[in-house]
């Protein structure tokens, strides 16, 4: 009884544990999985994480020229990550960035 | 690993079985091809490392099976959910624990 | 004169988080019959296993089986073709495995914990449950990067490494956690609204629990000493401190205590191999396609979870199959529910911790 | 009567169904109403009668038996309301894409205003998707 009284009252002096957060950030860990983003200058184009993503949300859109178009779909992705730890070439044309997904 | 006939399968279980002693994992089927289904009933003991009773048997789709729930009550889960998903008989146990009208009929036996 | 009245329970519950639906026969205020649809999330998983992905990606695709205990699920697929490729983990894959299960557990503890005082109309316990609740999912989100989908585990080891300034957060959340847990025992074992209203409330006997195949903390907390934990050897939980929690009678009051217990002992765990864990490779590299069969058994947070593998040579599994521990304890807590007021039935529920998304698959 | 239509969209409750997700999701849309996130600072309750709510929180793809109870939860909803379809199942399918028992979003039901992906989508994104449904919610 006394313990409980004892513990509402420091409550009422204590720092709050909300985060306001639509108007103050939230601070993320590091290596947050968030998006995959990637750059069309260093594929190599050897199409390993399209092969390897479960929901299939890399496709490589055949097109007229010589190398596909890499469509991603965020919506699709689960952010497991194993197309970036596929990649051969990780962290330059392939990685998971710490952004987040944009809500449509 | 003890293979058993299917008209005998009561009887088995019922010699077997000791509640306090072991431990009923599951019902596990497994569609072969060719209107082959292999049955494996898998039992485990407590308090003891990794140690797997297994009765197993091979039927076919047409074959009314026996149902052991009056031996072990919670095997009838199992049971009804090999009704729904591979489309066995089994005495006594209804279908409709997972599938509805919309659904495909027993998903998980081969299309061969 | 007796009249029988029908009461449904679900699909679509404030108090439930899936969809289930029981239908409760009642005369006066007592529970007679229960009948029970678990159906509502089936989605054909097991099909798609062996049918949609290779046998790598089904370890992304099993997680998604149940987001309470993911972990889990990946944990005993990866550990059952492991077991056909003959692959050998070392010493700290085996402990970073360990420890993302017993957090998995204590989160999992801690959400069963708040929803059973928010359904026995305690709204401020559930509000300081879910802020201890916070703590563990800090610590997962800075090992894994995710807050509840880990994808933390794969076959041949695990997907990361944990960084100093995770095992620093680790040790300071743990400590706090620790101390909080005291605390809610003291509040689990005094207080009325949580407790002291919940004895000889939906009372499972120890008999009943080895006729019914009762699993986990519900069997735990009838005194029967069930618990893959001691009875695996695949993962080895001996070395780090695991203990057997035992409770008595078997009601809700014994529930919430083993419950609490074993988050005690989960943290001791986790504080064992922090502190214990050595440098080392965390993957190990294999060979080959999985030809076989296994039969892998894991302690999840609600009890045994059991996945049977057959490989045919091929990148596509010939049969996955799931048995998880909510699947054979219906009948079971339909046992329980028969002869306990209608009042009471929310709070039951919650107390057994029901996972349906594990049901139906 | 026209003035309490102003202040319904100050205070916002939340209806929240699972369509088949793993609940991941709808633990984080729990862990949402607790103290670190707190939800309830915004208006936003959560409210078990469909007739009461603005809002509607769906997780998961749909299967084949909730597709009847997730239409009727729908049209118990009076107007104005916005649905947020949570997680990248719900608004695609996502891993459970084209599996047996699946319809592929909820899209393919019911129309959708505000998609939020993620796997499982964590508070901050599914409090970004409620910000984005008040927004709708007033110009309706």
């Amino acid at each position: 009884m006394i313990k409980s009284i004892i513990e509402s009252f420091s409550n009422l002096f204590a720092k709050s544990e909300t985060i306001n957060y639509p108007y103050e950030q939230i601070a993320k860990f590091k290596n947050y999985r968030g998006l995959i983003e990637y750059s069309a200058d260093e594929c190599i184009f050897c199409y390993k994480c399209e092969k390897v993503c479960p929901p299939d949300a890399i496709v490589f859109k055949p097109t007229k020229e010589k190398n596909r178009l890499y469509e991603y779909n965020p919506n699709l992705c689960i952010y497991c990550g194993e197309c970036v730890r596929n990649c051969p070439k990780e962290d330059l044309a392939l990685w998971q960035s710490e952004k987040k997904p944009k809500i449509i | 690993m003890q293979e058993i006939k299917i008209e005998n399968l009561i009887e088995e279980i019922t010699s077997f079985y000791d509640p306090k002693l072991h431990h009923f994992v599951c019902l596990n089927a497994n569609d072969l091809g060719e209107n082959r289904l292999k049955l494996q009933w898998i039992f485990t003991f407590y308090n003891q490392e990794d140690n797997y009773q297994i009765f197993w048997t091979i039927c076919s789709f047409d074959e009314v099976l026996p149902t052991i729930t009056k031996i072990i009550p919670s095997a009838i889960m199992s049971e009804a959910e090999i009704v729904d998903l591979f489309g066995v008989q089994i005495k006594d146990i209804q279908g409709g624990l997972y599938l509805d009208e919309t659904s495909p009929i027993s998903p998980l036996r081969c299309s061969i | 004169m007796k009249k029988t009245i029908t009461i449904p329970l679900g699909s679509q519950h404030i108090s439930l988080l899936e969809p289930v639906r029981f239908n409760f026969s009642c005369e006066n205020e007592k529970i007679t019959d229960v009948d029970y649809n678990v159906g509502f999330v089936h989605r054909g998983i097991e099909k798609a296993c062996t049918e949609k992905f290779e046998y790598k990606q089904v370890g992304y695709v099993v997680a998604r089986v149940c987001g309470l205990c993911a972990i889990t699920h990946t944990m005993a697929y990866t550990l059952g073709i492991e077991h056909i490729l003959n692959i050998k983990t070392n010493k700290k894959i085996d402990y970073l495995r360990i420890l993302m299960l017993e957090l998995d557990r204590i989160h999992s503890h801690l959400l069963c914990l708040a929803h059973t005082a928010e359904n026995s109309g305690f709204e401020g316990m559930f509000m300081k449950i879910m802020g201890d609740r916070e703590l563990v999912m800090d610590i997962q989100e800075a090992i894994s990067g995710n807050r509840v989908q880990f994808d933390f585990v794969c076959i041949g080891g695990v997907n990361r490494d944990i960084s100093t300034e995770c095992e620093k957060l680790a040790f300071t959340n743990l400590a706090l956690l620790d101390k909080k847990v005291d605390d809610l025992i003291g509040k689990f074992t005094s207080n009325w609204s949580t407790a002291l209203k919940y004895k000889n409330i939906g009372a499972l006997s120890y008999d009943d629990a080895f006729n019914f195949n009762a699993l986990g903390p519900l069997a735990r907390a009838a005194g029967a000493a069930i618990d893959v934990r001691a009875e695996s050897s695949i993962l080895p939980y001996k070395e780090v401190g695991y203990k057997m929690i035992l409770g008595q009678n078997g009601d809700i009051y014994d529930r919430n205590l083993v419950r609490l217990k074993e988050i005690k002992n989960s943290i001791l765990m986790c504080q064992n191999i922090l502190s214990g864990l050595t440098e080392g490779e965390i993957l190990v590299k294999f060979k080959g396609k999985p030809n076989g069969e296994s039969f892998t058994r894991l302690e999840a947070p609600r009890g045994e979870i059991f996945y049977y593998l057959n490989a045919n040579g091929t990148n596509m599994l010939q049969r996955v199959r799931i048995k998880t521990p909510t699947f054979s304890q219906i009948p079971g807590m339909v046992e329980i529910f028969k002869g306990s007021d209608y009042a009471d039935a929310p709070a039951i529920l919650a107390s057994f911790d029901p996972c349906m998304s594990c049901t139906a698959k | 009567m026209l003035h309490i239509k102003r202040f319904l969209k100050k205070s916002p409750w939340v209806l929240h169904y699972n369509t088949g997700s793993c609940n991941g999701c709808d633990i984080e849309i729990l862990a949402c109403l607790s103290p670190r996130y707190d939800l309830e600072r915004l208006g936003v309750l959560n409210t078990g009668n469909p007739k009461q709510a603005d809002i509607f929180l769906v997780t998961g793809p749909l299967t084949h038996r909730c597709h009847d109870r997730l239409l009727q939860l729908y049209s118990q909803i009076p107007d104005p309301k916005v649905v947020v379809a949570v997680g990248s199942c719900t608004c695609t399918g996502g891993v459970f894409k084209d599996m047996y028992n699946v319809n592929n979003g909820i899209d393919s039901l019911i129309p959708v205003d505000v998609y939020v992906p993620g796997c499982a989508s964590s508070p901050e994104l599914i409090m970004d998707g409620i910000v984005k449904a008040l927004e709708i919610l007033e110009g309706k």
